[in-house]
């Protein structure tokens, strides 16, 4: 029982993970580049459910109004630092990640300044109050909810990559950017939509959050390197890899913590990623192009 | 050739830096020999002025960084404290002229800042800190510059330096005061939970010496990082250990994750009741009241405590900050601090450290949640431990309370089952 | 034939204004830091500019490995903070005295000092180790990771869960490394009272020395073969391999001297400000190792050094005025500075320079083509 | 950009350079009787066999072309011997296995290539970039120390491929015809006795070509140099022998004339719209043209 009970809590980490990590493994494959402000895209989240709350005052209407709002919200947030920075900077994919920390430095600031330094809370909806109990196991709902989210989000997003036109230019981008240039694709616009697709990927993700934690300026630096991990684990370019890493790195953090401490769990879970790029750093590794660097 | 006489000058400048660097090794001071020095032996003279009309405190709170949240409630507090003393008509007629530090959030920068306050700006005390860390980085600056801080939160006992005056509680004013309450209520079994730094740990090995021989069983002890997010895993422990209640250090944005998962996996405080030493009423808005209502809390002070001081100093509090605004433990400590340095110093009749320290003894200040009083000998103050329950209000409602003040035991010198534990 | 362009070639390099100028620019720093910082500030300002100083150090390393090989290693911290617990390690014995046990094992461990602090006891063991640890680390650590051609973006992150593991670790062994609070509480450094002004004076200067010593070090690195090498690695890994080198190796090298810079610096750090805690070594410290070297000038051999100090003392100043401005005024000139100048401060100077200049010296490298997809 | 070096200063330098003489003579006897020789190299990506089967021997003294339609495996073929695509069967040189072993020790034991698209370091001045190729083998005391004099096969180089006067000017700067002579420069101080030359006169002038096939003749006399090209009159001017690809198979080999007159190369080439010079148009003669235009 106490298996399944940490079962259920690995797949419960690994869908937060996953939702932290799904956008940035969109963005980090469309460019090469990590956006380390993706964490305060999901603070930008968790407020906007924050305000939504108080504007709408129902707690069951409002999360389900502030989800597509946050994705909103996230994305426009993405779709402006595209513009105004990354754009510029496509080749020197090391040079935006620290730009991006940059802006992350100064949305924290914002979030401050606008909110206060001290957490808020959601309240989150009766419907999503208590656990439901399966053989001995309990639930709760607020997780399993978030379990769903992810798993809508990555069926969404799996499905309008697979099928759809703009799936396909956005896999063409990815995985050929010269070539999907040569046979006519805008790859700025490409480039745009996905980011904003990735950071509202993360919108969501923190109003998801706001059902566990707290809701702070540096929330979203409680999950980034957490969601770095997934990323680099996972491999570019691919969901399935981001979904595998996330479920992994959920349950091996989750049992880690049953059978020793929180603390020695993450560093565990650090080692066993360093091994493992050791085993595999191929599945790091792109497609080799014929050309150099 | 050319690059050969290159390398020659090059070298000439190492060997001249070598060579200022022995002068200087050779030209420097005091030796300490391997029993090492008398600590309060301090070398620098004080540089307070007090011949003016005005004489400066120094404010050392976080106001920027992850600390900020709970450090800018005591500054807060501290500024109303200093306008009422300012407007009484100062200490020894001299009005407060504040100089504030920010001590963002890290000890190194404590320890700086308050390297600052007391050589270039010479103030006459330093009123801050938080964390132990920002505590112990700064104790070996005031030691070795023989000057005072003023240190407002609950801590984890262990230390009483002759530079420092501690105007939270020490253990055996929380921690143990609300252990007796849990026996009292019949508690048989606990679960402790904390943060993996000094206080709980510290904290949980008080806990669990007292229940050793108070035959309470203690079923398990976890600690997250601080900033740990995902409380599942522990909440499963938890809940499979079943416990009678549990124990909470956890500090800061943990304890939102710990409660939300402890509600939402089913736990309520009828039936294992939690009971936290690191929420205040200012956490509580962030936690959410309806994850935490029914819950325990230890402190010393409460917005809700009944007595005419508090009553002011609520009021004050909310006309100058806003009606919105709650009062809590620590902040109602470091407004205590300041005034309780005012008795000092007005006790004394001067400004000068070793005067105030001498003077400290006996001196109490009738502060909102009752009569505390200065314990000369380790610097605390004797204070009321109350137990306290979460309302629906946001605010805690004193459950329990001790008889009267207890004395400060940092060391837990007059518990026989702490023995072995310092 | 060949003769006379040698001779000519050479002529050429002894004119060249680079090489005086860094001469006369190295010697106007040594005056600065050996005799005019030490009279006109005051003890406390001067033991402020010891810890920029020890920082500078850190910088250093992550100009030559960032700047120069195109490392960028967001774990600078757990360098920073290896050399720093070590040397913290030894002034707790040593102020514990012969046999003695640190005063926060006693309160808050078990009494006895663990066997891995041993060594420590010993002043000379303690200074080989400070650079031994590190380098051993980086060494292995890098060697591993280079040659499974683990780069770009994939090594940045890494290397910043690294800095996030270490501090873990650290707060986690609260019995024998302090916990969150770190070690602190130094009575004397080898022997020298540190609560003496005059003994802070010298503290001072050997964090001085130190720092030009580095920067000297750097230097050499920087004009010789390696270095030409190391830049030619960070633009063309591939390329270089195909010459018969091995990329991971000379990775290795620049990422192991960083480590040992770095920690050197931590080291100095630990009794010029008297304490070392987690949070000087975490993920978020070890990035803000990062924002001096960028906004000075990362591939250039000064940049680094007066952009960590420039930041360190901006930090301090500003943010005694404005708490909150400052991060605001630091995160907009890091933006600034990377997404618009990425050459740093340092390519201004130049490129007024440039512009004065009818010849100028070989361009210092500033690009980065090394990317996070081969 | 400075002055630009006409094809006659590099090319006309040559014949008479005591320089061309000292490098390329260098300890060639060891190598007098080396011969790259591959046996069944087989190379797939995934599910996608790109090179198979190929046999390929190459002596000294044969200038030998490799040509084929786009992803005929040409490319793939270099990348295999050098060590950059992981293959099955055999390539052997100088007595030595290549393959699977890492790129470096291959390239320290005389296998040397350039690439489709010249890559030369950018930040470094030619004389630091021919340095560097010449450097393999030097200790980490020489490493450490800054050069001194340049070393006699550098300054030859520089003279060989006409840089002289362009020592101090960085690599980036260079024109593109100009960057390909330096890379050849680097192999040639890289004491490579195995060249495998990827396109190395696109994108030149008539007259930067005809300098380029001389050079190579001379250096084809000394070493074995494999050469990738698409354009047909500078393989009809200066190709000894000829190894047509297709599909990742060796299709055809012979003389110039031999290859043309294949009947399945001919195939190829009608069949296929790549851009290269169209023998499909003159495929009933014989090029026997070569001298006009």
């Amino acid at each position: 029982m106490d298996i399944l009970n940490q079962l259920f809590a690995g797949l419960s980490l690994g869908s937060v993970l996953l939702l932290a990590a799904l956008g940035l493994a969109l963005t980090f494959g469309q460019m090469g580049v990590i956006n380390m402000a993706h964490g305060e895209f999901m603070m930008a989240g968790a407020y906007t459910a924050f305000v939504v709350q108080g504007v709408v005052g129902s707690a069951g209407v409002s999360l389900l109004v502030a989800l597509p709002l946050g994705f909103l919200v996230g994305g426009v947030l993405g779709l402006v630092l595209e513009a105004t920075l990354i754009h510029r900077m496509y080749h020197r994919p090391l040079d935006t990640l620290l730009v991006t920390w940059g802006v992350a430095l100064v949305l924290q600031q914002v979030a401050r300044d606008v909110f206060g330094a001290p957490n808020v809370d959601v309240t989150a909806p009766e419907w999503l109050s208590g656990a439901v109990t399966v053989g001995g196991v309990a639930l709760p709902k607020t997780r399993l909810f978030i379990l769903a989210v992810a798993v809508v989000c990555v069926a969404t997003l799996a499905l309008v990559l697979q099928a759809t036109p703009l799936g396909r230019r956005i896999r063409a981008v990815v995985q050929h950017r010269d070539l999907a240039e040569a046979s006519g694709i805008s790859s700025r616009g490409t480039d745009r939509l996905t980011f904003f697709i990735g950071s509202g990927m993360a919108g969501i993700a923190g109003v998801a959050l706001t059902l566990l934690g707290s809701i702070g300026p540096t929330l979203g630096t409680s999950y980034i390197v957490d969601a770095f991990l997934v990323v680099v684990a996972g491999g570019i370019g691919q969901i399935k890899g981001t979904v595998i890493a996330a479920t992994a790195l959920g349950l091996m953090q989750s049992f880690f913590e049953y059978s020793t401490t929180a603390s020695v769990a993450k560093v565990l879970v650090f080692v066993v990623i360093v091994a493992f790029l050791q085993v595999r750093p191929q599945g790091l590794v792109t497609v080799r192009t014929r050309s150099l660097v | 050739m050319r690059l050969r006489t290159h390398a020659g000058t090059r070298s000439l400048g190492v060997l001249s830096i070598a060579a200022l660097a022995v002068t200087a090794l050779t030209a420097c001071g005091a030796q300490v020999d391997a029993a090492g020095a008398d600590p309060s032996a301090g070398t620098a003279d004080s540089c307070v002025d007090t011949s003016g009309d005005t004489v400066r405190i120094g404010f050392l709170n976080s106001l920027s960084g992850t600390m900020a949240i709970s450090e800018q409630t005591v500054h807060d507090s501290l500024q109303l404290a200093a306008a009422e003393i300012n407007a009484d008509g100062g200490v020894l007629g001299k009005q407060l002229e504040v100089v504030t530090e920010d001590g963002q959030s890290e000890p190194t920068v404590f320890a700086e800042k308050a390297t600052k306050l007391i050589t270039s700006d010479c103030v006459a005390a330093v009123f801050g800190g938080w964390t132990s860390a920002s505590r112990k980085a700064m104790l070996p600056v005031f030691e070795s510059n023989d000057s005072l801080l003023f240190y407002p939160v609950q801590y984890e006992g262990l230390e009483a330096s002759p530079n420092i005056f501690y105007t939270g509680a020490t253990t055996n004013q929380q921690i143990v005061p609300a252990l007796d309450y849990l026996a009292e209520q019949g508690v048989e079994s606990l679960f402790l939970v904390g943060s993996d730094y000094v206080f709980p740990r510290t904290a949980n090995k008080i806990i669990n010496a007292y229940a050793e021989a108070h035959g309470i069983e203690v079923l398990g002890e976890e600690y997250a990082p601080l900033g740990h997010t995902d409380f599942s895993t522990i909440v499963n422990k938890v809940r499979s250990a079943d416990a009678d209640a549990v124990f909470n250090t956890l500090n800061g944005d943990s304890n939102v994750a710990f409660f939300k998962e402890y509600s939402n996996a089913g736990l309520a405080a009828d039936e294992m009741p939690v009971l936290s030493v690191s929420i205040a009423e200012e956490e509580i808005g962030g936690i959410g009241v309806e994850n935490v209502e029914g819950q325990l809390t230890a402190w010393n002070y409460y917005q809700t405590v009944d007595t005419p001081e508090n009553a002011a100093f609520v009021e004050a509090f909310k006309a100058e900050y806003g009606e919105d605004r709650v009062t809590s433990d620590p902040m109602e400590a470091a407004y205590d601090s300041l005034h309780l340095w005012k008795g000092m110093v007005e006790k004394a009749g001067s400004f000068a450290v070793a005067d105030v320290q001498e003077a400290a003894d006996g001196v109490s200040f009738d502060a909102p949640e009752g009569t505390v009083t200065v314990d000369g000998d380790n610097h605390h103050i004797a204070k009321t431990a109350l137990i306290g329950r979460i309302g629906a209000d946001g605010l805690i409602h004193t459950e329990w309370s001790s008889d009267g003040p207890i004395e400060p035991d940092p060391f837990l010198e007059g518990y026989d089952w702490a023995d072995g534990l310092s | 034939m060949t003769t006379t362009h040698r001779t000519t070639d050479r002529l050429a390099a002894l004119l060249r204004p680079g090489r005086s100028r860094a001469l006369a620019g190295f010697a106007l720093a040594a005056v600065v830091l050996f005799a005019v910082a030490p009279l006109l500030l005051s003890p406390f300002r001067l033991s402020l500019l010891a810890k920029f100083l020890c920082l500078a150090m850190v910088a250093v390393g992550i100009g030559l490995a960032w700047g120069r090989g195109g490392l960028l290693t967001l774990g600078q911290g757990v360098y920073f903070g290896l050399g720093a617990y070590l040397m913290a390690m030894h002034l707790k014995l040593a102020d514990a005295g012969p046999g003695g046990v640190p005063d926060f094992m006693s309160l808050y461990g078990t009494g006895e000092v663990p066997w891995w602090w041993e060594p420590l006891r010993s002043p000379v063991a303690t200074i080989l180790l400070i650079a031994l640890v590190p380098a051993l680390l980086a060494g292995l650590l890098g060697w591993a990771v280079f040659t499974r051609r683990v780069r770009g973006a994939y090594f940045a992150i890494l290397s910043q869960a690294l800095a996030a593991a270490f501090a873990i670790l650290l707060i986690g062994q609260q019995q024998t490394t302090g916990g969150t609070n770190g070690l602190n509480g130094f009575r004397a450094f080898f022997g020298y009272d540190l609560t003496d002004p005059v003994n802070q004076r010298m503290l001072y200067l050997v964090a001085a020395g130190a720092l030009l010593a580095m920067v000297l070090v750097a230097r050499q690195l920087m004009v010789s073969r390696f270095g030409e090498l190391l830049v030619a690695v960070r633009d063309g890994e591939d390329r270089v391999r195909f010459l018969g080198y091995d990329p991971a190796l000379v990775k290795t090298v620049a990422y192991v001297v960083a480590a040992v810079m770095a920690a050197v610096g931590g080291a100095l750090f630990v009794p010029v400000v008297g304490i070392i805690s987690p949070a000087d070594v975490g993920v978020v410290p070890s990035i803000g190792f990062l924002v001096g070297v960028a906004i000075g000038g990362r591939a250039t051999l000064l940049g680094p050094v007066l952009g960590s100090i420039a930041v360190s003392w901006a930090q301090t100043s500003i943010s005694e005025q404005f708490p909150s401005g400052w991060i605001y005024f630091q995160g907009a000139l890091f933006i600034g500075v990377v997404a618009f100048l990425p050459g740093g401060l340092a390519s201004l100077v130049r490129r007024r320079r440039r512009r004065s200049a009818a010849r100028s010296a070989p361009p210092a490298p500033v690009t980065q083509t090394e990317g996070s997809t081969p | 950009m400075t002055h630009v070096p006409t094809a006659e200063t590099a090319a006309g330098a040559e014949p008479t350079g005591t320089a061309a003489e000292a490098l390329l003579g260098t300890d060639s006897t060891r190598f007098r009787h080396d011969y790259l020789e591959v046996r069944g190299l087989r190379v797939a990506f995934g599910g996608f066999v790109a090179v198979r089967d190929v046999d390929l021997t190459v002596t000294q003294g044969d200038l030998r072309f490799l040509i084929g339609p786009n992803g005929a495996g040409k490319t793939t073929l270099i990348d295999a011997v050098t060590g950059l695509a992981s293959a099955t069967g055999s390539a052997r040189f100088g007595g030595k296995e290549l393959l699977g072993r890492g790129t470096h020790r291959i390239a320290r034991d005389g296998v040397g290539r350039t690439f489709q698209t010249a890559s030369v370091f950018e930040e470094l001045t030619v004389l630091q970039n021919l340095d560097i190729a010449a450097g393999a083998r030097r200790g980490p005391l020489t490493m450490l120390r800054r050069r001194g004099a340049v070393p006699e096969a550098v300054e030859q180089a520089l003279e060989l491929v006409g840089l002289t006067a362009l020592r101090d000017t960085a690599a980036g700067v260079l024109a593109h015809g100009q960057k390909q002579w330096l890379e050849i420069g680097m192999l040639l101080v890289q004491d490579a006795h195995l060249l495998l030359l990827d396109e190395p006169v696109a994108g030149m002038t008539h007259a930067e070509r005809e300098a380029t096939g001389e050079l190579l003749r001379r250096i084809g006399s000394q070493r074995v140099v494999v050469v990738v090209e698409h354009d047909m009159d500078f393989l009809r001017s200066f190709a000894d022998s000829v190894t047509v690809m297709h599909q990742g198979q060796v299709l055809a080999e012979g003389t110039v004339a031999e290859v043309q007159n294949d009947p399945a190369v001919v195939e190829v080439y009608l069949g296929s719209p790549v851009s290269t010079e169209p023998p499909t148009t003159q495929a009933a003669g014989p090029l026997t043209t070569q001298e006009d235009a």
